[in-house]
């Protein structure tokens, strides 16, 4: 059977969907990496919602400005056309709908929409930072997420049964064996892996896919 | 992304019959004249766009501006907090003889009202007006024992806006005391058209100093020398108008 | 008689109250005029609705630039230590409680502290600016204004008849005749002209005044 | 007017027990070490201040700065939207202990009460965290059929900032992303004690690129080569210890 795409190869997928100029946000952890699948001819912004507008990739080891790092307090760079503003104006530009695509990491997606992805319970220490403000600030918000937890339970769900993040603010989910839209609260396959059976997909999602139109052949180069 | 634009002409162009309009500027500091003289110079030659509701801190001064906008029939409503000026006839013979409507509004109600449209905050509480003729039919609430009106957000579908240097990314910096309502008029609308003394390529404005950045912008189109609200007044123009 | 204290005398008196290093509006008109009286010494910071703050004197005539102007769209000047800002950060000091003084003109002033100065009634063009936002704005909002309308009316009153700006908001008033606080919803007076008595300034206030304490004698030099 | 202090003993004076306080930064970037440092030597050799309600985006990283503060018991309730880093031990085991109390705040809407402490809002509505568990006991409101949350202003005795370049007036700028909450924390803070790398001449600032005006602003101090967190904590400091 053809391998789920690992985890670079679902960013990679999740960067072809992004247009040329559009203002993006991506999440701590895995989406960051979708910055450096951007195709080649295409130019996002990249918001950071710590401060910055337009910043450039990591600088070499040893060149780091402590001062200069994105929202996974990681090092970046500048680039021509970089702007600085304060947490309320960077706010203003998630909230205010000024970012033409979010992209979050999850921990369930429901079919109607629904994100968990900040607390999976009681215990521990909760941190939320800004996925609940990320979730109803762009006009599109995608997940990307493996298809399946470690423990083999899926992350697409009929409903969350984790704390949600967000009602019914998720558009698209990319994950290691499809992409899926949510759309009238239904989960609707768009995408998936070329010799995975529509049977073995549904077995692994936790609420039924739509078919309303073609299924496209989930591919990804090696990355 | 270049978000140049060729001419007034183009960029003036998307704003139709009925939309609503904010403008920069107090008084005349800030006030986009070139922007705003190529939207009568359309509707003169086409008779659009007319019925705009206009988001401005006054109302106009003399016969240039928005007081030409409104000389020429083309705003049916006015959102402002003084509509008074040195010259204000243009406005006063209108609004008396019920041709143009009036929504007044404290200054500082109106500025953080149109940045909570562009902040994604639907409405907010303010002591301002609290108890006076302004605050008729809004809600209140009381915090600690003070009273406060609740206030809604304000957008708009275009801005007009006067910086002084723009990138072709759309980040701005403003001149003195005309950055007054510019930048936040360009987070409440959907999209913000601005005149720029010069257009710089990325790179060009200190990070540091960038006071509205880019993705609150959709246009910039240079006018290299711009014309002062109150030296046209002093002057005795009036669009259109040879002085003009 | 002593003369009733011109315009810039009542200027010149408000002005003698404002600490060295207080952040000070002056609203449009008659208040402005305090800011060329400030006793030696002391210097204030005066703040302008329209997004400055230091700003300097009024140019020479013919050096004046129309971007640099203040809330009554007057030219100003920088002076070292000027900062501008946009209209939201402006009335965010201002509402926020940042200023020291505001000093504001008045049609009418009750002794509950109710302000009337931004509409005479609903005949005419109605203009507001940002006198319902300062009333609310700073540490202490005094009224400097004539004691009595050119019609020969009180402006000090038991209520304000015309439509008010704000309620409860005035600390302090300064008029030609009188300095006259406001406390627990009475009229208190400070000082008075030097030989107009009790009962002549009681004539010509509309409201009574309370004396619980020594009275000053209200004076000016020839400004 | 000379707002700026003798050295950072004077500037962290006057916090007293049971204050609230919050401190700038997002992780490393803008947490301002030395003037967190002055006020952890005061508690070592004082005693106080004590039982002190912090306001910061995170809760601290390793041994220094912030971490240390809570490391040495001086905080009672933490008000931050994300209590992790490389290296969260002290708040953890502090919390898990049940030994200090946590507000968790989403980070815009952390950051919209802080500027509405500062600007005279005391609530807004908003849509982050609809319908969430953070959203609990909260009052909601519909607008144009979408849902939101009513958040409250936030409001602090006392500032601790990081900036870069402070005029003695107070005005600031920062540097890059050490901006972060710096400007809102000033505006919302009754006192406001700014450390600067350097403190200029009034007009040694731009009047056009100054981030917070003066006003804002009671105290700077001027630390010439601060320390960055990051920095530290890969050197393994602890404070107090002999790396810090």
């Amino acid at each position: 059977m053809t391998s789920p795409l690992t985890t670079n190869q679902i960013a990679w997928r999740a960067a072809q969907d992004i247009e040329d100029g559009a203002y993006v946000n991506l999440g701590i952890g895995l989406p960051v990496r979708v910055a450096q699948f951007q195709p080649p001819g295409r130019e996002a912004i990249f918001h950071s919602e710590n401060g910055i507008l337009g910043f450039g990739a990591a600088p070499a080891p040893g060149d780091e400005d402590w001062d200069l790092i994105n929202a996974s307090k990681k090092s970046v760079t500048l680039k021509p056309g970089t702007a600085f503003f304060d947490h309320a104006d960077s706010f203003a530009m998630v909230r205010g709908g000024h970012l033409d695509v979010a992209i979050l990491g999850a921990y369930q997606v429901a079919e109607n929409g629904d994100l968990a992805n900040w607390s999976t319970g009681p215990r521990g220490v909760p941190a939320v930072g800004g996925a609940m403000d990320l979730v109803h600030g762009a006009r599109r918000v995608a997940v990307i997420t493996d298809h399946l937890t470690r423990k083999g339970e899926p992350k697409l769900v009929h409903r969350c049964t984790f704390p949600l993040t967000g009602l019914g603010c998720i558009n698209r989910v990319y994950t290691s064996h499809a992409v899926v839209d949510i759309e009238d609260g239904r989960f609707v396959l768009r995408e998936k892996l070329a010799d995975l059976s529509l049977e073995a997909l549904q077995a692994i999602t936790g609420a039924r896919l739509h078919i309303p139109g073609p299924v496209g052949e989930l591919t990804a180069p090696e990355v | 992304m270049d978000k140049s634009l060729p001419d007034l002409a183009a960029a003036v162009a998307g704003i139709e019959d009925g939309m609503s309009v904010m403008i920069g500027g107090f008084g005349g500091s800030g006030a986009p004249i070139e922007l705003i003289h190529a939207l009568i110079g359309r509707f003169l030659a086409t008779g659009h766009p007319r019925d705009l509701t206009v988001v401005n801190n006054n109302s106009g001064n003399g016969h240039v501006g928005l007081a030409a906008m409104i000389e020429h029939g083309m705003v049916a409503k006015l959102i402002c907090s003084f509509p008074r000026s040195a010259d204000p006839v243009v406005f006063t013979e209108q609004y008396l003889a019920g041709r143009i409507a009036l929504e007044l509004v404290p200054q500082g109600t109106l500025a953080e009202r149109i940045r909570a449209g562009g902040a994604g905050i639907p409405a907010f509480y303010t002591p301002t007006s609290y108890g006076t003729d302004l605050a008729a039919g809004k809600p209140v609430a009381e915090f600690e024992g003070r009273h406060y009106v609740q206030e809604r957000w304000l957008k708009a579908d275009y801005a007009l806006v006067k910086a002084e240097t723009g990138d072709r990314l759309g980040n701005l910096t403003y001149r003195m005391a005309a950055r007054n309502f510019g930048p936040l008029m360009c987070m409440a609308a959907r999209k913000a058209i601005v005149q720029v003394a010069r257009i710089v390529d990325p790179g060009g404005i200190d990070p540091e100093a960038v006071v509205t950045p880019g993705i609150f912008v959709q246009g910039v189109v240079e006018v290299a020398d711009p014309a002062q609200e109150e030296a046209l007044n002093r002057a005795g123009a009036a669009y259109p108008g040879a002085a003009a």
